[in-house]
């Protein structure tokens, strides 16, 4: 009995390259046994700085990349081995919305085009759909003709959004889906992925940099750094007491209405580190032990995982 | 709705670089394909007393030639044979150069390795002396001459397509149908092939011009086109030879050809900022 | 560090900004005190960047109105009268910007040259600007990639700047920016482009830069936390206007100008997850574009308390609303009294 | 990784070097199965016999398979004998040395001509992008892409030697001058020609790589630090636009080569184009084969060298 809409397992990417004529190979890991669940109708918000992973995470969960290890689970199927024919059947089920709202409609379409495409994957040939799509996002029926050239990048958000859900999803992958708007229209487009949640009961792994963005729309939330899934908590767990050093790091960094900039974290006493954990060398909690592995995500209380060894830590959140 | 063909048009026409020659190209092949019927002279016709005649001179408009053929019913006729060679030449290799240039660009790996460097090396020869020594082996006519300028100019093209797929195949509207579980048909066909269009258009369009100047080379060099025919390359085959005498005989044909194939690279270049308006405001 | 009794560092009066269609920026007014860091913060297309550029003399095929008095500032021992910068000739708004003026980007890597090491390009911006050459030259910049926080500046300066973290580029950019030691420095969103932690370490920068040498700043931002860091004054610019300017104690205990609220309210905030999460409160609707402004208050249409008088009758102007014994604040709302809380 | 591109061009002169054999065995065959046998020059000599004839065609290999023909040509190739002429038996290497000296000077004026006037063109262009100046320079250059060479060349010729008599109107010098003022009125009409329809090459690519880096914010930041305009356009502008024009440089040879041999047939100017087209009328096909040849490696070579270079020079590519 799985309630997951998507469950990965070990999830790892690595990526080859050969420096040089006759160089050594080096392998970078982009990312590292990435583990989590989405539940049905759940949002899971999955952050991270630049580098850590989290998009190649989002692209290996649709399958839209092959992992170079690890498993990916929809809905209580194994998809990790599905051929790419196999997969068409099933991509439905998941959708993906991009974080560039220029480049994710096709320009040389009408919106009525574009928002058929998926009704004709379905077989559907009334339009019908398409108008009750259309309200659920907030957009008026009448702009079915234009081009997407006419449109702001929050009403091309929208639209994005439309084009997904007519699909009939049961899981939206949002990549960076926000960053690119203005502040009100970017309070908008997070409102209607709370309220798609609320009245569809859609499952999203929504993927950000800015926690405080992150962590309005998640149920739950899960920190990624350098490949690592470092804390997975629910989202008032884990900004209250934050379990990690990198997390109580990240919130402490994040600049706040009102208050004073905050004070530079203590340095590491140790600025060398290979093997050990990822982020020992910026850890101000490190100890020897950190330098030897790289601690698994494990318990550290009720829904709440960490992959930090000092689990008696203190720290403090917001 | 692919490319918006009134906009587009509208376009070309509000600024004289792109108006001139959108009012040209079709104005050069009407008269070409219809002109032989509408003047009083055959361009065969010769008439050996009336020789070397200068433009204006008893009725003939751009004069005769060294044996009294009438030079404006030459023209015409040449260019008959030589918009035909530029248009086919260009149909066929865009046709050839758009297909390899999509199977390259859209599937990654060995097809588009061996694709890119063959053609990365091909266009670093000399063009004009592979089109001449086949020209000067092959048995000379029309055919001959659009088959060796179509395999010189498909590259190009192929090139085009290929980079222009694969800056098309990353964007995210499609990986967006990609994730819908659409097939390669569906990607290719409704999402790349609208939006590489444009610039295999304009391509193709640059190329017309190309293959009209390497048809007048081959010609006048000698191997392309045979008298008695014309074409405008080979009217200035032994030109030179009159050019203290009678210099109208050299420039006149020349001056067409220059005006054609400007008028082509022109319309080209128009095309591109048609289709494309953000690329002007630069 | 602001002596608001002291002539402004910059005045800017009536600036207007148009390419050629409607104007981007109009009427635009603000001042800069000495060693004062402003935040200029809007949404996309509010202005912030074009009148800041405007002002640096950086726009082309711009057609420029107004005012912006760069108040004279102490060159080669003399006290020097103060500058006109809008009309000012190319020759001599060159030779102020870097010395007196000068200006940072979003993106640190595109703005420096890919082919000229660090060192390289430190010298340059020297050169220009100073007479130092040789060992002098050289002992300057290191100093200035030092007082940026760069652990080995001497490696540094051998370095292309691709091969160094955004952060350090950041820095770098920072460090070329204040070689001249300029009075005033305009940050285009210098830390939009990098991580939170990052981000974080150039607000710091930029602030204890200011502190060691009285340097003001205008901080060009969207994002109000981030001016909250950083800023002694916030100004909200609205399509194309400025719609409030209070010291940054006030506006964020209280915003007067209902737009200044919705930014305030629509962006997600921390303390804000933890109260219980899910719903943010939007304006609706958009910026309007430079074509349909209109006469009438520019937010009315977005705004929940607009009525037809006085919001939609006339472009409500500027106001002062300090209190007595109150620093600066103005606001341009008609309703402001009614709706003050 | 600068050792990355370096292998990418190394594996483009390997796959150059592969097509250069496959485009010389397709060149042989098709030079031998076509009409007008080398022979014919000798069947009509008086009192030729049919073991006479084939004599000659055992002398020159001629009995041989085809392919057999091939290798020993090919190994020729290798060793410096590229063969003899059909026409008077002597080397096709020594031939082809012998009309370089024309070719390379003719180049080397029209490449000066044209790449100070495309580079001003296409500089001139990119610093008024959009306005007038922007305009005017991409038409001359649409226009000057558009000639035909040896139209150009009648029409000079007719211009500056028929009408107005300053220049001569071909070869390489006039019989009995020998002084260079001589010399150079002979090059002038050649070399414009030539140079200026190869203007745009390089005007179309400087509008290009100088328009982008007009685009980039360094410019606007260097503007910013208040840098001279002169610096920020020899330093920045100029710097980083001729960077890439290195490559340019390789793929012009094959455009100045047939632009040359077409030059060269226009004014009798002695240059291995015009021997191409010599041999080609008179079925001299060593020689035929032996400048195709040559020329593919002169630019197999010098694309080769201009990608290296560019390697070497381009700070970016070497870190």
């Amino acid at each position: 009995m799985n309630t997951a809409v998507l469950s990965v397992r070990d999830l790892s990417k690595t990526y080859v390259q050969r420096s040089g004529l006759f160089g050594a190979v080096k392998e970078t890991r982009a990312v590292r046994n990435v583990s989590f669940d989405v539940g049905r109708g759940e949002i899971l918000g999955l952050v991270g700085e630049s580098g850590s992973g989290k998009t190649t995470v989002g692209r290996m969960a649709m399958r839209l990349l092959d992992a170079t290890s690890g498993q990916v689970v929809l809905s209580g199927t194994d998809i990790t081995t599905y051929s790419q024919a196999r997969l068409r059947a099933v991509r439905r089920k998941m959708q993906l919305i991009f974080q560039d709202p220029s480049a994710s409609l096709n320009p040389r379409q009408t919106i009525h085009r574009i928002l058929r495409t998926p009704l004709a994957l379905r077989g559907i040939d009334s339009d019908q759909d398409i108008l009750e799509t259309l309200a659920l996002v907030g957009m008026s029926p009448d702009i079915l003709n234009r081009t997407p050239a006419m449109f702001s990048g929050g009403q091309r958000q929208r639209l994005s959004i439309a084009r997904a859900l007519l699909m009939q999803p049961e899981l939206l992958v949002a990549d960076e889906a926000v960053s690119a708007l203005d502040v009100c229209v970017q309070a908008q487009v997070v409102n209607l992925f709370v309220d798609l949640r609320d009245r569809l009961g859609l499952s999203i792994l929504f993927i950000g940099h800015d926690l405080a963005v992150v962590g309005v729309v998640s149920d739950r939330v899960g920190v990624m750094y350098r490949g690592v899934l470092v804390e997975v908590a629910r989202t008032a767990d884990l900004f209250r007491r934050p379990r990690h050093p990198y997390t109580a790091q990240l919130l402490a960094a994040a600049p706040r209405h009102g208050a004073p900039l905050p004070p530079e974290p203590a340095p590491s006493q140790f600025s060398q580190a290979s093997g050990g954990c990822v982020f020992a060398p910026l850890c101000s909690h490190m100890t020897s032990e950190c330098l030897s592995r790289q601690p698994d995500l494990s318990e550290v209380g009720p829904a709440h995982q960490s992959a930090c060894l000092r689990t008696e830590l203190q720290l403090s959140g917001v | 709705m692919t490319v918006q063909l009134p906009s587009v048009l509208r376009r070309l026409l509000a600024h004289p670089r792109g108006m001139v020659p959108t009012l040209y190209v079709p104005t050069i092949i009407v008269l070409c394909g219809l002109g032989p019927w509408l003047l009083p002279f055959g361009e065969l016709h010769v008439d050996l007393y009336h020789r070397f005649l200068p433009p204006l001179g008893n009725g003939h408009l751009l004069g005769t030639d060294e044996i009294g053929r009438d030079v404006l019913s030459r023209v015409l006729m040449g260019g008959r044979v030589s918009l035909l060679v530029g248009l086919v030449s260009t149909a066929i290799s865009t046709l050839i150069g758009t297909t390899v240039g999509i199977v390259a660009g859209y599937h990654a790996g060995l097809a588009r390795f061996l694709i890119t460097t063959v053609i990365d090396a091909v266009l670093c020869f000399p063009v004009v002396f592979l089109l001449l020594t086949l020209a000067a082996v092959l048995h000379p006519g029309i055919g001959t001459i659009i088959g060796i300028i179509t395999l010189v100019s498909w590259m190009e093209v192929a090139r085009v397509a290929q980079s222009q797929t694969r800056i098309v195949r990353r964007q995210d509207y499609v990986t967006a149908v990609v994730a819908m579980g659409a097939g390669d048909a569906q990607v290719l066909f409704r999402e790349i092939l609208p939006n590489i269009l444009p610039a295999i258009i304009v391509s193709a369009t640059l190329n017309i011009a190309r293959a009209i100047l390497l048809e007048s080379y081959v010609s006048y060099l000698g191997y392309g086109i045979q008298p008695p025919d014309a074409s405008w390359g080979n009217l200035l085959n032994n030109a030179q030879e009159y050019l203290e005498s009678d210099p109208w005989l050299a420039i006149i044909p020349g001056a067409v050809i220059v005006l054609t194939v400007v008028m082509f690279n022109l319309l080209g270049d128009a095309l591109r900022d048609a289709i494309d308006p953000s690329r002007r405001s630069s | 560090m602001t002596d608001r009794n002291a002539a402004p560092l910059l005045s800017v009066r009536n600036l207007t900004v148009s390419f050629g269609g409607p104007d981007i920026v109009d009427d635009l007014s603000f001042d800069i005190g000495q060693g004062e860091i402003v935040a200029l913060v809007g949404e996309s297309g509010s202005g912030k960047s074009v009148g800041s550029l405007a002002v640096m003399g950086l726009l082309e095929n711009a057609t420029i109105q107004g005012s912006a008095c760069l108040s004279g500032g102490v060159g080669s021992g003399e006290q020097e009268a103060s500058t006109e910068l809008i009309g000012l000739p190319a020759r001599r708004l060159r030779a102020l910007r870097g010395r007196r003026i000068s200006m940072i980007f979003q993106d640190p890597l595109s703005s420096l040259d890919p082919l000229q090491t660090i060192g390289g390009q430190i010298r340059e911006v020297l050169k220009a600007h100073t007479r130092l050459t040789g060992v002098a030259l050289h002992s300057r910049s290191i100093a200035l990639l030092e007082q940026v926080g760069i652990v080995d500046p001497e490696g540094c300066l051998a370095l292309l700047p691709q091969r160094l973290s955004g952060g350090m580029r950041q820095r770098v950019m920072i460090a070329l920016a204040i070689a001249a030691e300029p009075d005033l420095l305009f940050a285009d969103e210098p830390t939009t482009a990098l991580d939170v932690t990052v981000q974080a370490q150039v607000l710091r920068l930029l602030k204890g830069l200011r502190d060691q040498t009285g340097m003001a700043m205008v901080f060009i931002t969207h994002n109000l936390a981030v001016a909250s860091a950083i800023a002694d004054r916030v100004i909200v610019l609205y399509a194309g206007q400025v719609v409030e300017d209070a010291p940054a104690d006030v506006f964020f205990r209280r915003p007067a100008m209902p737009y200044s609220r919705a930014l305030l309210s629509a962006a997600p905030r921390l303390e804000a997850v933890l109260a219980g999460y899910g719903h943010l409160e939007a304006p609706r609707g958009q910026v309007p574009s430079p074509g349909q402004r209109g006469t009438a208050c520019r937010f009315a249409a977005r705004c929940d308390d607009v009525r037809d008088t006085p919001c939609l009758a006339s472009m409500p102007p500027l106001v002062s609303i300090a209190a007595n014994g109150e620093a600066h604040h103005t606001v341009r709302c008609a309703r402001w009294e009614e709706l003050a809380p | 990784m600068g050792n990355g591109n370096l292998l990418y061009v190394l594996r483009l002169g390997g796959v150059k070097i592969l097509l250069l054999l496959l485009v010389s065995m397709a060149g042989f065959t098709l030079l031998h199965l076509a009409p007008g046998d080398p022979l014919s020059q000798f069947t009509l000599a008086p009192g030729m016999t049919a073991e006479r004839l084939a004599q000659i065609a055992h002398g020159m290999g001629l009995d041989q398979p085809l392919w057999r023909q091939y290798l020993h040509w090919l190994h020729g190739i290798m060793t410096g004998d590229w063969g003899h002429s059909f026409r008077d038996q002597s080397p096709v290497l020594g031939i082809i040395v012998s009309h370089l000296t024309a070719t390379i000077e003719l180049g080397l004026a029209a490449l000066g001509i044209s790449f100070s006037l495309g580079l001003g063109m296409g500089l001139m262009g990119a610093l008024r992008a959009g306005r007038a100046v922007d305009d005017v320079t991409s038409v001359i250059s649409i226009i000057l892409f558009s000639l035909p060479t040896f139209w150009l060349g009648l029409v000079f010729i007719y211009i500056f030697s028929v009408r107005l008599q300053w220049f001569p109107t071909g070869n390489f010098s006039s019989p009995g001058d020998r002084s260079i003022v001589g010399y150079l009125r002979h090059l002038a009409l050649p070399a414009l020609t030539l140079g200026l329809v190869s203007v745009p090459v390089w005007s179309r690519y400087m509008r290009t790589f100088a328009g982008e880096i007009l685009k980039q914010d360094q410019i606007r930041t260097a503007r910013a630090l208040g840098l001279s305009s002169g610096r920020i356009i020899v330093h920045r502008l100029l710097r980083g636009a001729l960077l890439p024009m290195i490559p340019v440089a390789g793929i012009y040879l094959p455009t100045l080569l047939s632009g040359a041999l077409v030059t060269e047939t226009v004014f009798s100017w002695p240059g291995i184009g015009r021997l191409f087209l010599d041999s080609l009328q008179y079925r001299d096909y060593p020689v035929v084969m032996g400048v195709l040849m040559f020329s593919a490696i002169l630019v197999l070579v010098s694309s080769t060298l201009a990608e290296l270079l560019h390697h070497v020079a381009d700070p970016r590519l070497r870190a």
